[in-house]
């Protein structure tokens, strides 16, 4: 593993997301930030989308349910951030793998419209759930970031945990796919029923799979939630940013390793300045919507796809 | 010769439609076993019931003594019964070495990665593929495609091999080829199940052959004594496109 | 008692919108195999479509109707052309987000012009009371315009040589190839019927609620519960399912929170989705949904 | 990583001494809800805090000790989302280094934008965020300009405890932290009142069809309607109520009404009462700044809008400010914070002052609030204090059906 260039790429990355706000700049600092919660969301959405080619249009929900169980986590039962964060993820994985069992039974369209189901339910269930404040959501006080040296120390922890657990989904993106695991998974992805005859446990690896790309998301989000100190229905499960998750993994080119992260640095440069921007304030949207259609009619393997057609080679260096 | 997979009162229909009734036989360990008969007879969905892609309305099979009706079919495959399809079901996006390491990795060993490449390219020189190991499936010929199709069932290293026409489509050259791979392959104690409508080809390789007219067994028996079996004549003369699928 | 009856025709009137709505979104899936996610922003555009008429030029709601139709028609044939011609026979994920990029960029556009304000297209047609209760007229209009449209659809598909080719198509697009139908442009005119019939279930809505830009995401949501209830491809099964939603929100509501029928109903969604893919209410053909 | 080094050149450029320009200007950052449900309410809040800067740059400036502070808005969209409120506030503070803050529309928002205020301990004055539980978090530097929502329905609740004491009450409440907070308390002092409760109802903020809640409140029996929430879900309420002959007495809805934009109802909003922060119509005699009478006549002439409460709440936001930054006589935070914990004041908008004590720093315990009705004038539709009766501009029509 350690000879492979691109175990080394993903591990400069990382050191360029740590290093690059050392000297105090938080501006930078939340804007990479941002940027580590889209690869994050972006590289686990990817191993189903692109490695098992199950549409996940609600992925958001195990983002959204770390982020509840986090909160309510330190909020309500006093746990400190450390417990909420690992028992959040572990939680979420669970209901995933909940989950996973019943939809995983449908295939394609009415697997991805099976996924915005079970977000909305969540999401009105939550809207209606008292424990966890309703539509109202949780909030917690500012003192809880006492334990961690202050507000302005917090901060800083929290973008670092979350560089941390970006770098473990670029990871666990490059060890699935090199691994048996990754190789039934993609098999999966190309043509299930031949996968299945040849001896893929489909029904278990799918499981897994969508058990997996929740646990690092809802820790991701267990993390940005706590940093808002606050968590409701409508920002939680907010469709739009899984639909954003899609749009980056196929700018960056589906099933590759680099892609989601790729597609991730591009859409938030590319966000930024339409959000400064005078002209294009409001067109996020519809740029997002043009790109996305010019993906799939044109470049349906995205950024990376293209490059790996255009210069084989690249593949064996990324890949 | 003990029984490797026994198959006994087998039924399936579909929307009421009898697709196999009451069908019994087995094969036997080191044989092959030629499954003929005519278009629509049931003979695919008879693979189809035995690795699971369908779960029987009746009977039962079993393979190496183990009951496997209406197993799973990664189950199945696990156990060492490895089929081709019809239509080729290539990984089109992988290449050949990858479409070859699923089979070699998910089949009757359970091999980790790095020993099922090599059993991967191991089966893939068998079928004469070695050179193409790094191209996507997609780009394969025809023959190309069911010559993986093969190489990937012969990666699981399987006890059984199930052929669903692995000679359609190919040219006299291409047939003999694959004739020859079969040979081999039977030479290292695999068990081979095989479709087929080419005659010839099929007369000369099986040790026995069962005969499927209307999802019922029609005959078996060695290839002499079928072929000169009435019911079978006149099930064939039934059936005009018998003609056009001669070798050319 | 008369509360009863009161929520119960109430949900009636509005679960025949529903299922109007809904109508569109089976219709495309089932002729083209397509979900189109297009299906609120066309709704939407339906609703801006009778504010902007009633405004511009002062006819009433009802008049506008029909440019909305003639109008949703044609941007369903663009749509084909733009979005879902090119994903015809590639996996469905592939049209699934292209009709979805559409979307995109068709919400991106209205919040742009419009940002996310309530608009409003007031109607004003005498009610029905039943004692206490009152039944707004525009309720009642909608619910039979619904009936007309339904009937208008069907008499399309089952009496002109159009509506058979449509069926032709929805059966076995190969097999109408090959008898000589025009598959591509049944398509698209597939396409652009499903469009018109959101964008004037969208217009009969605007009549009754205020709506946003964002409203069509509800709809489309309510829709896709419609839609599994009643079989995917299936126009009269969505109807049924269209009332029987209705029916089901109008009986909750005195027994329960308003809000805990979201919840009923997208679990529903759910479940019926894994449990009954061929739909709760199939009266017409089953789709498998798992192989 | 282009941002980083375009980021490190401007932190050299900037850490060269001498910066004479950007010393007599203080920035202020909020967001406002230019799009989104939110929208009405918001934008004339903002109208409200302009009208306020444009008038003390007008007059040079905010003057602290011996300088002039010209005052410059740095304002983003927050399309009525949480989620982009923390982003932009940490914008503007981070990048656009906003000296102050003032709060963004609606309690759910100003809720969030908080956390981000104290994180960076920038003080922020609140026009618009209501609900109590915020500033009983422990909060340090969050001032709550506005009457909390505890205190909403109650003059709704006493003034129908004299026209009918036996009044069975329906709460119906959009499900958002604002509403639920007001009608939370509502209901406890609407039991107090001896009141029936014939329905507690809340809805999702998005709803747009009422009809099912509209036939549970008939059902109900009720006679008297109180709830709400905000501008869209308000006004669509008030319209079906009237559509479907719901046959109430009494209604009561939250902030909508208070909108000049909801006379464009007509009839539906007849009768239809508003707890108000702040009506053109009330006597206060303020200690600085503008008479209630000033302040809505300059504010129509620059604005053309008529100023609602959210417009005056917008002003008094700015004006407590530059009050406590002039007794400061400095901009530096800690200074101005020391004053506004102090401040005990009266403006045109009423009595402001904030709690101190740690559990409820901020919060606000000076202001009260009006009730006011939509009445036929001279056969126009206007909105008259009817409560309490010192401040009443116009008799109470009750039942509703006087109104029309």
């Amino acid at each position: 593993m350690l000879g492979r260039p691109f175990f080394w790429i993903i591990a400069v990355t990382i050191a360029v997301f740590a290093a690059a706000p050392l000297g105090g700049n938080v501006e930078l600092r939340e804007s990479l930030l941002l940027a580590a919660v889209y690869i994050t969301l972006a590289s686990n959405l990817n191993l189903m989308l692109g490695y098992a080619g199950y549409v996940n249009f609600g992925s958001i929900v195990f983002f959204g349910l770390g982020g509840y169980f986090c909160v309510y986590f330190m909020g309500s039962l006093g746990w400190g951030l450390a417990p909420a964060l690992a028992v959040s993820g572990v939680a979420v994985s669970l209901a995933a793998l909940v989950f996973g069992l019943g939809i995983l039974r449908l295939r394609g369209v009415h697997f991805a419209l099976a996924t915005i189901g079970v977000n909305e339910a969540v999401q009105a269930f939550v809207t209606n759930f008292e424990p966890w404040g309703g539509s109202t959501g949780i909030y917690l006080s500012p003192e809880l970031f006492q334990p961690l040296g202050g507000p302005a120390q917090a901060l800083w922890i929290i973008y670092y945990l979350l560089v941390a657990i970006m770098g473990a989904s670029l990871y666990l993106s490059y060890f699935v796919k090199r691994s048996k695991f990754g190789l039934g998974l993609l098999s999966i992805g190309q043509n299930e029923d031949a996968a299945a005859v040849l001896g893929v446990p489909t029904p278990r690896y799918k499981a897994l799979a969508y058990s997996a790309s929740a646990f690092l998301p809802a820790i991701a989000g267990g993390l940005y939630f706590f940093k808002g100190a606050f968590v409701q229905p409508a920002d939680a499960f907010d469709l739009t940013l899984s639909t954003e998750a899609i749009v980056i993994t196929m700018l960056g080119g589906q099933g590759t390793i680099v892609g989601p992260a790729l597609g991730a640095y591009l859409y938030e440069e590319l966000r930024g300045w339409l959000l400064t921007s005078e002209t294009f304030a409001n067109f996020q949207l519809v740029v997002a919507g043009v790109l996305l259609l010019l993906i799939v009619q044109f470049a349906p393997d995205g950024l990376m796809g293209f490059f790996y057609r255009r210069w084989p080679r690249l593949r064996r260096i990324f890949e | 010769m003990s029984a490797l997979l026994e198959i006994e009162c087998l039924g399936k229909s579909f929307d009421g439609l009898q697709a196999v009734s009451g069908l019994t036989f087995a094969v036997g360990e080191g044989e092959i076993l030629g499954l003929i008969g005519p278009n629509g007879a049931g003979k695919s969905t008879v693979f189809n019931l035995v690795n699971g892609v369908f779960a029987p309305d009746a009977g039962r099979v079993a393979f190496r003594g183990d009951n496997i009706t209406g197993a799973a079919p990664y189950r199945v495959a696990r156990l060492g019964l490895a089929r081709t399809h019809q239509i080729v079901q290539p990984f089109a996006g992988m290449s050949v070495l990858d479409n070859c390491t699923v089979g070699a990795c998910f089949g009757r060993e359970n091999l980790p990665l790095a020993r099922a490449r090599e059993a991967a390219r191991e089966a893939a020189a068998l079928v004469g593929l070695e050179k193409r190991l790094d191209a996507p499936a997609l780009e394969l010929t025809i023959a190309g495609k069911k010559r993986l199709e093969l190489a990937r069932a012969l990666a699981a290293r399987p006890a059984l091999l199930m052929l669903d026409e692995v000679l359609a489509g190919l040219n006299p050259t291409e047939v003999a080829h694959m004739i020859e791979i079969l040979r081999t392959i039977r030479g290292r104690g695999v068990s081979i199940l095989m479709i087929e409508h080419l005659m010839q080809a099929i007369m000369s390789l099986s040790d026995r052959v069962v005969v499927l007219n209307s999802g019922k067994k029609l005959s078996e028996g060695v290839p002499a004594q079928v072929a000169n079996d009435p019911a079978v004549i006149e099930a064939y003369l039934g059936d005009p496109g018998m003609v056009q699928r001669r070798p050319q | 008692m008369l509360g009863l009856l009161a929520s119960l025709v109430d949900g009636l009137l509005v679960g025949a919108v529903y299922g109007l709505a809904a109508m569109g979104i089976t219709f495309i899936w089932g002729v083209m195999d397509v979900v189109n996610l297009t299906h609120g922003a066309m709704i939407v555009a339906g609703m801006f479509g009778v504010y902007l008429l009633v405004a511009a030029t002062g006819v009433p709601a009802y008049a506008a109707l029909v440019p909305i139709l003639i109008a949703g028609f044609l941007a369903g044939v663009a749509l084909y052309w733009i979005a879902i011609h090119r994903m015809i026979g590639r996996p469905p994920l592939m049209s699934l987000l292209a009709t979805f990029s559409v979307n995109l960029v068709l919400i991106g556009l209205g919040t742009a012009v419009w940002g996310t304000v309530l608009f409003n297209v007031s109607v004003s047609l005498p009610g029905f009371s039943l004692g206490r209760y009152t039944f707004p007229g525009t309720h009642i209009m909608a619910a039979v315009l619904t009936a007309v449209i339904a009937g208008a659809l069907y008499l399309f598909l089952y009496r002109t040589r159009a509506g058979k080719a449509v069926r032709a198509v929805a059966a076995n697009r190969e097999a109408a190839e090959l008898v000589g139908i025009p598959t591509t442009r049944i398509l698209a005119l597939s396409c652009g019927l499903g469009v018109a019939l959101a964008a004037v279930s969208g217009a009969l809505i605007a009549t009754l609620f205020p709506f946003t830009v964002l409203s069509g995401d509800a709809y489309q949501l309510k829709s896709f519960v419609v839609t599994v209830l009643g079989g995917m491809g299936n126009p009269t099964g969505a109807l049924v399912a269209g009332l029987a939603l209705g029916l089901f929100e109008g009986l909750a509501t005195p027994f329960m929170p308003v809000s805990w029928t979201l919840v009923i109903e997208f679990v529903l969604f759910v479940v019926v989705l894994i449990a009954f893919p061929g739909g709760l209410i199939s009266i017409g053909r089953r789709r498998p949904a798992v192989r | 990583m282009r941002k980083f080094w375009l980021a490190t050149a401007i932190a050299l450029s900037i850490a060269a001494p001498g910066l004479a320009a950007a010393e007599d200007t203080i920035t202020i950052g909020m967001t406002v809800s230019q799009t989104g449900p939110l929208n009405v309410d918001s934008v004339a809040q903002l109208r409200g805090a302009e009208f306020w800067r444009d008038e003390v740059n007008a007059k040079g400036g905010i003057k602290a000790g011996n300088k002039r502070y010209k005052v410059r808005f740095v304002t983003y969209d927050d399309q009525s989302v949480g989620g982009r409120v923390q982003q932009l506030y940490t914008r503007l503070i981070v990048q656009d280094k906003s000296n102050f803050l003032f709060g963004p529309y609606s309690s759910g928002l100003t809720a969030t934008a908080a956390v981000i205020s104290e994180q960076y301990g920038r003080i922020m004055l609140v026009g618009g965020g209501a609900e109590p539980k915020t500033y009983q978090l422990g909060n340090k530097y969050l001032f709550q300009c506005i009457t909390q929502a505890d205190y909403y329905l109650a003059g709704a609740i006493q003034a129908l405890k004299e026209k009918n004491p036996h009044a069975k009450v329906a709460f119906v409440y959009s499900d958002d932290p604002f509403s639920k907070a007001v009608v939370a308390s509502a209901h406890k002092l609407a039991e107090q009142a001896g009141f029936s409760i014939a329905l507690q109802e809340s809805y999702a903020p998005s709803t747009t069809d009422f009809s099912p809640i509209i036939n549970k409140v008939i059902s109900s029996g009720a006679d008297a309607f109180l709830g709400g929430g905000h501008y869209p879900d308000g006004a669509t309420l008030a319209r079906q109520l009237h559509e479907q002959k719901a046959g109430l007495r009494y209604i009561a809805i939250l902030v909508a009404p208070d909108s000049p934009k909801f006379a464009s109802l007509g009839d539906a909003a007849l009768g239809v009462m508003v707890p108000s922060q702040w009506e053109p119509q009330v006597k206060y005699k303020p200690d600085f700044g503008p008479t209630p009478e000033q302040f809505a006549k300059a504010a129509y002439a620059t604005t053309k809008v008529e100023p609602d409460y959210h417009t005056a709440s917008g002003y008094i936001t700015g004006l407590l400010l530059q009050h406590a930054i002039e007794q400061a006589g400095s901009i530096d935070p800690e200074k101005v914070k020391a004053v506004l914990d102090k401040t005990d004041v009266n403006t045109f908008f009423g009595k402001d002052r904030f709690g101190t004590d740690a559990k409820n720093h901020g919060l606000q315990i000076g202001h009260e609030m009006v009730l006011a009705q939509w009445q036929m004038k001279n056969g126009k539709l206007s909105k008259e204090i009817v409560w309490p009766s010192g401040a009443a501009t116009a008799k109470m029509l009750y039942p509703l059906a006087e109104a029309h």
